[in-house]
């Protein structure tokens, strides 16, 4: 059912926990439908120096969730907000159609981060 | 690997395995006069035979089909007069689904609700059965959380006003006693493949005089009721597997209950979780479990990853994103439904297997809830 | 023993075991996500792509089935919209009777009739299309008297009218080219017993885009065609005959007609009988005659008697006693419809095994003929 | 399908042939209906001393008119009337119900046969 990718991710995920310092953090979804994303990151100069991650769902919203916060970090936030649903699915080898959905949250929540992070700054 | 999703299927036992092999070269085609086709009638009908004294029925109640999903889509598609049908709430797909048709040729159907551990009230049953009413579908015990129904009272009821009972026995057979009489059902749905016999097999009771229409129409196999060549290595290790099954029962089933309660006792000591399905009135070799703030297809995958076989819901569901509808049905919050891990154990489990388990769903559990956002609330 | 009722049922053959005897290890349910399930998933999946390959198409166009019946009640039985329907008159019983359920729900059935050989005139089906019309079913050959359709012609005129083909390839999987996109067909069922396979499987070719109504409602597999526990060791077994069977059809074929051939000419030699169905457009491995002034079935069983296993007409109407339609759409009298016998070949018959065959006809021939009191003429 | 005994006549037919000095003959069935027996009869004294026939027909038909000869020879024409359905189906250890009809067609012929006799007497 999943690439070998997701379950790498699966089995490891990457910058997971909480950031305390966040700058910024986002969360989408709702537990009633089995999936929660929150994203945490930390920015310096316009760039996403940190990133951490909580998610409450399956092995693929936990995979994209990790692969996500692989693909952002070090990158500018323009940058990190041009990621597309597409990149992260490719990121991870394919996702199976029924689980695409979880691109769209973890791409939600980032840019709720974000969006927190610059409306804390103003 | 240890494997707890018996629910989902089971492997084939050795005895079964041997029965099969022998009975692929008794190759002819049971519909044929000459010798070779008269082996292969002779094996089919002594399985028959085998299947009816493990059913206390005569061979003749006996239609061999697919499977259990075909045994349920013939009782409730077989029905030859239009009317209004009852079924549980908690039913397997592969009657709600047939239930769903039939509302589309002009049958009534209404849901049976269940109570909060997943049983369904005879005097419930009762109250719904109207004069129309041509058939009352319930299942002998649930496949996600395990809870077994009283279907000799629902039977009666049933008797009591003329309808015809259907009980998918599907996860009973083998497990505790299925007497379509003792019953009082008159349609009967078991399976093959739950029961260490090969997949693509199963059979539907049909009480004497019961008249239903084929499903499957053709070359008039079983009395008309299911054409098809039949498939004779299947029905022959399925005849094996159900007499093996029902010879062991009664020990078999007390071993997996004292496995099951030890699996139950372990797992209810994870913090913010709790078991569905009754307490007592349940399958002897099913748990099923709520784990909050996890999603049960990662806690699966994970268990998985640590060799243990388990299953979210029922297998046929795991890929689907709704919740399961019985877990609904029994009032979970839908949050609460996405975190259920049913473990079923079977013939090969030990104790030592089902320590591991606990354990390695402890472990499990923990991880995933230190990635979940919620801790300890939702 | 020698077996010459291979259009009945074919023995497993020695590959076959071996990969359905290893599939038996793979024995999760292809719908868990655990591991074992996850094996079970590429079981399928693998056997799958092999029975695409086997029947040129893709993989998502290929529905397993319990058999030949079901995959042919299911291309009728299937359809979502009322409409005109066009049969053979010579098709099997499982799409006979499937087209007169049809019937009763609305559909309008015609017979597309036959020449004496059996044959399906595409000229004539075109006149038969009508503007209602949705669904043309013709077999690829007819598994009694072995004629070959001009399947290729008649879906050029299907195609033409928009009209869906349905053709029934049990008996020509494996022994003729059966692709359904050069026959222009949009549903084609074939069978895994008839190739040497297990019993109890089967496939319905679905073209891309062609829209279906399962008959098998459940757990929603096969993508929701054809709900019901995957037969995993029976579909594993089943690709694994396609795929053997496919990559020797061009010299076991060539092998066949050589016997048939002979076979036919030592026939031909008794007295007062005649080969049914078409000379040369005819199925590999099949001989069909009537002996005047004896009946089938007796001679079936004393030709058992001496070891040669044959059929009279379909095995599966062997038990009735209505002369075969197949032989009465031809134009045969019904007299001489009874005195049919049928021989058809496999990969064990040897040409030693033909000249017995040969010899005991003439000599069981002869007896009944001592026996009947028809000597010479009605 | 077929009992040991209905197998046992239909391999070995008693009595089986036309009797060329026969005393009555009666033909029952249709060979468009798949089934002709012809009984021939030779009498003594009111006895059947004497039996043959011919059949068209399957394995049952043969069976059944073997064992029928067999179990009027040797007996008076009152006895052989007497013979029912049931009877032959016995005698044969069982008959498959589709093919009970046999039994009735061969009583046919029998009875025919003996009628053929008794007007030829006139
Ligand atoms: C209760 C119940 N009914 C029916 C079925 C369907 O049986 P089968 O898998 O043999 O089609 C199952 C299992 O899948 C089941 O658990
Ligand atoms: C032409 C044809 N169609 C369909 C079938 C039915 O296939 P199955 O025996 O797999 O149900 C058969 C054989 O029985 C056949 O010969």
């Amino acid at each position: 059912m999943y690439s070998e990718k997701v379950m790498d991710h699966f089995r490891n995920p990457r910058n997971q926990g909480k950031l305390e310092d966040a700058d910024g953090v986002g969360t989408a979804g709702n537990p009633i439908c089995g999936d929660v994303m929150r994203f945490y990151i930390k920015v310096r100069n316009g760039k996403i120096i940190k990133t951490g991650w909580e998610t409450f769902g399956c092995a693929a919203a936990i995979a994209t969730s990790s692969a996500l916060s692989e693909m952002i970090t070090g990158k500018s936030l323009e940058e990190a907000r041009k990621v597309t649903r597409e990149a992260i699915a490719e990121y991870l080898g394919g996702l199976p159609p029924i689980k695409k959905h979880c691109t769209s949250l973890a791409l939600e929540a980032l840019k709720k981060a974000i969006k927190n992070y610059e409306e804390a700054g103003k | 690997m240890i494997y707890l999703d018996h629910a989902a299927t089971t492997p084939v036992r050795k005895e079964v395995l041997e029965a099969v092999t022998e009975a692929f070269e008794i190759f002819g085609n049971p519909s044929s006069l000459h010798a070779a086709g008269t082996k292969a009638r002779e094996a089919v009908e002594e399985s028959r035979e085998t299947l009816a004294r493990a059913l206390r029925c005569s061979p003749e109640e006996v239609v061999f089909t697919s499977g259990g999903t075909e045994a349920n889509n013939l009782a409730l598609k077989g029905l030859p007069e239009r009317g209004h049908v009852l079924v549980s709430s908690i039913e397997h797909p592969s009657v709600l689904e047939p239930a769903g048709s039939l509302e589309k040729l002009g049958f009534e159907v209404e849901r049976i609700p269940v109570d909060r551990f997943g049983l369904v009230d005879p005097e419930r049953v009762a109250e719904m059965i109207r004069k129309d009413t041509v058939l009352v579908s319930v299942m002998h015990a649930n496949n996600e959380i395990g809870t077994v129904q009283p279907v000799r009272e629902i039977g009666k009821v049933c008797r009591d006003s003329g309808v015809l009972l259907h009980v998918d026995a599907v996860q009973t057979f083998g497990k505790i006693e299925v007497d379509p009489k003792r019953m009082n059902a008159d349609l009967v749905s078991v399976s093959s493949h739950k029961i260490y016999g090969p997949k693509g097999v199963g059979a539907l009771f049909v009480r004497e005089g019961v008249k239903l229409k084929p499903l499957l129409s053709g070359g008039g196999q079983e009395r008309g009721l299911r054409s098809g060549t039949e498939n004779v290595q299947g029905i022959v290790g399925f005849a094996k597997a159900a007499e093996l099954a029902v010879a062991e029962m009664e020990t078999e089933s007390r071993r997996l209950e004292r496995l099951r309660d030890r699996l139950i006792s372990g797992l209810s000591e994870i913090p913010d979780s709790f078991l569905n399905g009754h307490p007592k009135k349940r399958l002897p070799n099913n748990a099923h479990f709520c784990f909050r703030f996890i999603e049960g297809e990662s806690a699966v995958l994970m268990l998985s990853e640590e060799g243990i076989m388990v299953s979210t819901a029922s297998a046929c569901s795991s890929r689907k994103l709704e919740p399961s509808h019985v877990l609904r049905a029994i009032g979970l919050r839908r949050e609460e439904a996405h975190g259920s891990v049913r473990y079923t154990l079977g013939l090969g489990n030990t104790k030592e297997q089902v320590e591991k388990a606990i354990e390695a769903t402890e472990r499990v559990v923990e991880k995933l809830r230190e990635i979940s956002p919620f801790k300890g609330k939702w």
